[in-house]
């Protein structure tokens, strides 16, 4: 429930739904087009690899969800596998990359410190495999540059993993560009995509191996997918059946699949609409602006080309995880942090690694406003948290700062 | 099960007693000022009771929620009152904590009983408050 | 659709749904508690691990179905870890027992020649870790002796890995006689229960880890659980976030999870339910009784204990496959050998196990009706499929069986 | 897209000319007896024209409608016809197959063309079928 804004009810927790859910990055609300297609989906009983009616009608179904698919990862429909979600579809081309590479030499793998954990700890787990790890550090912005993937290329390098934009920052890399070095070394390119799938294109990104993940956008959650370029070799993780070209044993989650089918299907069609597009940044721009008057703000990752739907605002004397409580008291959804980690004390490893300083990384709160987000709600969210900022540097240290309009 | 009891939602959106008295009787200071929480209190004493009280907090939510019921609990209580407090009274005075938070209790705990050590020894914690 | 048994219209295929579904094993339909609970949970927009009202409704529709869980694994709700379905379960049963073992010795694996190709692959997935793998072979009736288990045994056996009920033959293997077995040696126990979760009780099995997989039971694919023993020491596969105390890394499958759990509580009902107990016994009855009329054939697994839903029949003179794809025709769905290796020309690696000759294995047909069938619908399927081995016996070898009544 | 082709659906539940003729002029088999498709046609030729025709085939459903197919476009047909067969005439015949069922396109040019060799070189196949 959203509290009017002149009549908070600060002594009762929120109950119901959100209020104002500015919180996208960690998961969205599933659209009307997924949530058809998946009631669909269990309406289909057959098992895919069925020969009988039923098993073709799920097979049929499921063969359709991956030309859609391929429309969003622009590729080819047989080149994308299915997968129980971004971090599986992470594991899968780092881990399966390692695991194919043949065992005579030990294989390099290139990732940089600004990954998701999934990628970073899927790194982890290729180096108790026998692979050695680079990671690369991000300038102050969060961006990683092209020249230093080139620098850090060796000869036994088989696979580059840098995400297309971070989820904390919402900074975009440039994903082709490293495509290009990565590739004239004979190396394969993997960029985790969920950020950014459906939210900007995916054309032309260069990669061998691009990770999405359906509730990011719009879709059901538990659902993923990874595009696997023709001639990459990659190693099973599950095994067991030949679905998915034996790349990702199992029943295929044909409900979910057809659920991250329609969600991907609608978001190109927003991709694509003008209005649409103008509107990410008008509404980014009022809460940005709102926000401003707390005083004393910093944006992270600022001065880099980044997505419209992630803000990441440190609030100099106020803990991130206390705001995003306080917010929520007031039905405002906001995350310090990644979603996943939500709860540990230890500051970002996204905005220490950019080189900011721990203070300023736990004074971080990142806003992620959506598809249906209006400029008010982002101008209402805005003013309720200049005024909890305001509170809550009250109770602080004498002398900390106050709204710039106090 | 939510996150956070009425009460501790209550005092971390409305704290009672906050901000730091002029020339206190004592001046008490607990916790780890480079990542975790910290409560400063200063309070007049008259009598062995706690005439006024303020806190100054930069933590999580919890534990400025604690730093507002120590206040006001210890606000009229005697020293020795204050003296008897453990943990679980001061989480029954935020009307409970999950596991992952009983650790705010202990820390009003603390700073209570230092509030109570520092004005029977006559010294005053100075640590300042710092915003990390 | 059915075709009336009367007026058969075999020169053209079946379209729309299946007539006479006896392919459970392979699938069931997603009863109506599960649908129902997929739609609710994909109004729950939060993800569970934000710190806000639409993460905690997200996290206490998780915790509610972990709870729910429990009861059909028999276990505490702490030990239910979600998976992206059977498959997954097992390859975290088996590599992630491997690979959290402590890397200074070579150790060892029991499994046996039966499992789904998801244990089996998982185990070769682990001999190339470093795991020394045993494969004991069942007796000619599909069933494994826990005698066979204890001899296999040695000092450093991590694991044994046998399954509750075998998918292509329904034979029910003697866990908790396994269980006492492998505990006396200090070792684990994993059991693949996809088959029998839900039909029968998993209670008082005694093992470590045990699979079950939704889709099996009435619940949506592409959602599984993995129970897992306090205790027990297993290294995740999928990294990264800390969901599922961190034995599965990703933003969980709330919908999937919730229909998952909804389909369980559905099962333990039925399991509850006397008059549905008799019924699964008198439907496979009807069905045997109406196979025999084919004459010269031969019940998979005869003189073991089996679950009733699963008659794996092989008839003389015919191959599986083909009377597959003609009963198909008659919009009967059955299957030859698993799903998950329909359409390969392999004799099913189950039957061959069992010392069942080629021949007699290529010309096996699985039957599996499910809670819904009736005894008319097994009738009917019986005597269409007795009409079709008359006929492709016809077309083969003369003085091929007959059919007893021609 | 469905498995199969109306066609081969039609030959595979209807099959047409099963059976073997008493006396033919020609005996063809082809196929592996341990675990593949096997065909077998006998005929009878009357002035370089197939006047009978019969099969028994066993394997999968795919080829046995081939082999019914073949039996009907070789009645009437002359040797000199059925030996112009490729594997894209039976194809045809059969109203198109899947890439992974291509094989008994093969499998029907081959014994279509081993009956028309057999008969010219005057020698019969006899090779069982056997029910693998
Ligand atoms: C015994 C057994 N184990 C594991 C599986 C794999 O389950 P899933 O297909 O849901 O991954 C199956 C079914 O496919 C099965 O029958
Ligand atoms: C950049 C990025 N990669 C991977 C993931 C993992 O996706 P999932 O939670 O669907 O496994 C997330 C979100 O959680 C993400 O933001």
């Amino acid at each position: 429930m959203t509290h009017p804004s002149s009549v908070p009810s600060p002594s009762q927790p929120t109950v119901g739904g959100p209020g104002i859910y500015l919180d996208h990055a960690a998961t969205s609300p599933v659209c009307r087009e997924a949530v058809d297609a998946v009631l669909g989906g269990m309406s289909i009983t057959g098992n895919p690899s069925s020969r009988h009616e039923a098993g073709d009608e799920a097979k049929d179904a499921l063969e359709s969800s991956r030309t859609q698919m391929a429309a969003l990862l622009d590729c080819a429909a047989d080149d994308v596998v299915f997968t129980g979600g971004g971090s599986e579809a992470d594991a899968l081309a780092v881990c399966g990359t390692v695991l194919a590479a043949d065992g005579h030499r030990p294989v390099h793998v290139i990732t940089s410190a600004i990954e998701h954990s999934a990628v970073l700890e899927s790194c982890a787990m290729a180096h108790e495999l026998g692979a050695e790890i680079t990671i690369l550090r991000p300038d102050g912005r969060g961006w990683i540059d092209p020249e230093d993937v080139r620098r850090a290329l060796r000869p036994n390098t088989v696979l580059v993993s840098v995400m297309h934009a971070n989820n904390e920052t919402g900074v975009i890399q440039p994903i082709s560009d490293i495509a290009a070095v990565v590739h004239e070394a004979g190396a394969l390119l993997h960029t985790d995509a969920v950020q950014t799938a459906g939210k900007i294109s995916l054309a032309g990104l260069g990669a061998d191996l691009v990770s999405v993940s359906a509730h990011k956008f719009y879709g059901p959650k538990g659902v993923g997918a990874l595009k696997v370029a023709p001639g990459v070799r990659l190693s099973p993780l599950i095994r067991g059946g030949s679905q998915e070209r034996g790349l990702r044993a199992g029943t295929e989650n044909v409900p979910g699949v057809l659920g991250m089918a329609a969600a991907a299907t609608a978001a190109l069609h927003h991709l694509d609409d003008p209005a649409h597009q103008a509107h990410r940044h008008t509404v980014r721009a009022h809460l940005l602006k709102g926000l401003e008057e707390a005083g004393d703000i910093a944006v992270n990752g600022e001065g880099a080309p980044c997505l419209p739907e992630t803000l990441n605002v440190s609030f100099t004397g106020v803990r991130g995880d206390t705001l995003v409580d306080v917010l929520a008291v007031h039905g405002i959804c906001v995350s310090a942090g990644s979603a996943c980690h939500a709860g540990s004390d230890e500051p970002s490893h996204v905005l220490t690694a950019m080189g900011i300083p721990a203070q300023r990384a736990r004074s971080a709160v990142r806003f992620s406003p959506g598809r249906t987000t209006t400029v008010d709600a982002v101008t209402t969210a805005a003013a309720r948290t200049v005024d909890a900022i305001g509170k809550l540097r009250a109770l602080g240290p004498a002398g900390a700062p106050q709204p710039s309009h106090a | 099960m939510p996150r956070y009891s009425p009460t501790v939602v209550d005092h971390f959106t409305n704290p009672r007693n906050a901000g730091e008295l002029d020339d206190p009787d004592v001046r008490a200071f607990i916790g780890n000022p480079v990542c975790g929480d910290q409560i400063m209190l200063t309070a007049r004493v008259t009598d062995g009771t706690v005439a006024e009280i303020r806190f100054r907090a930069h933590g999580c939510a919890a534990s400025l929620a604690t730093a507002s019921v120590v206040t006001e609990a210890a606000l009229g209580a005697t020293l020795g009152e204050i003296e008897a407090w453990d943990d679980e009274r001061v989480e029954a005075l935020l009307g409970g904590l999950a596991p992952d938070q009983r650790h705010v209790a202990a820390l009003g705990r603390q700073v209570a009983h230092r509030l109570v050590t520092n004005h029977r020894e006559g010294v005053d914690d100075d640590a300042p408050l710092i915003c990390a």
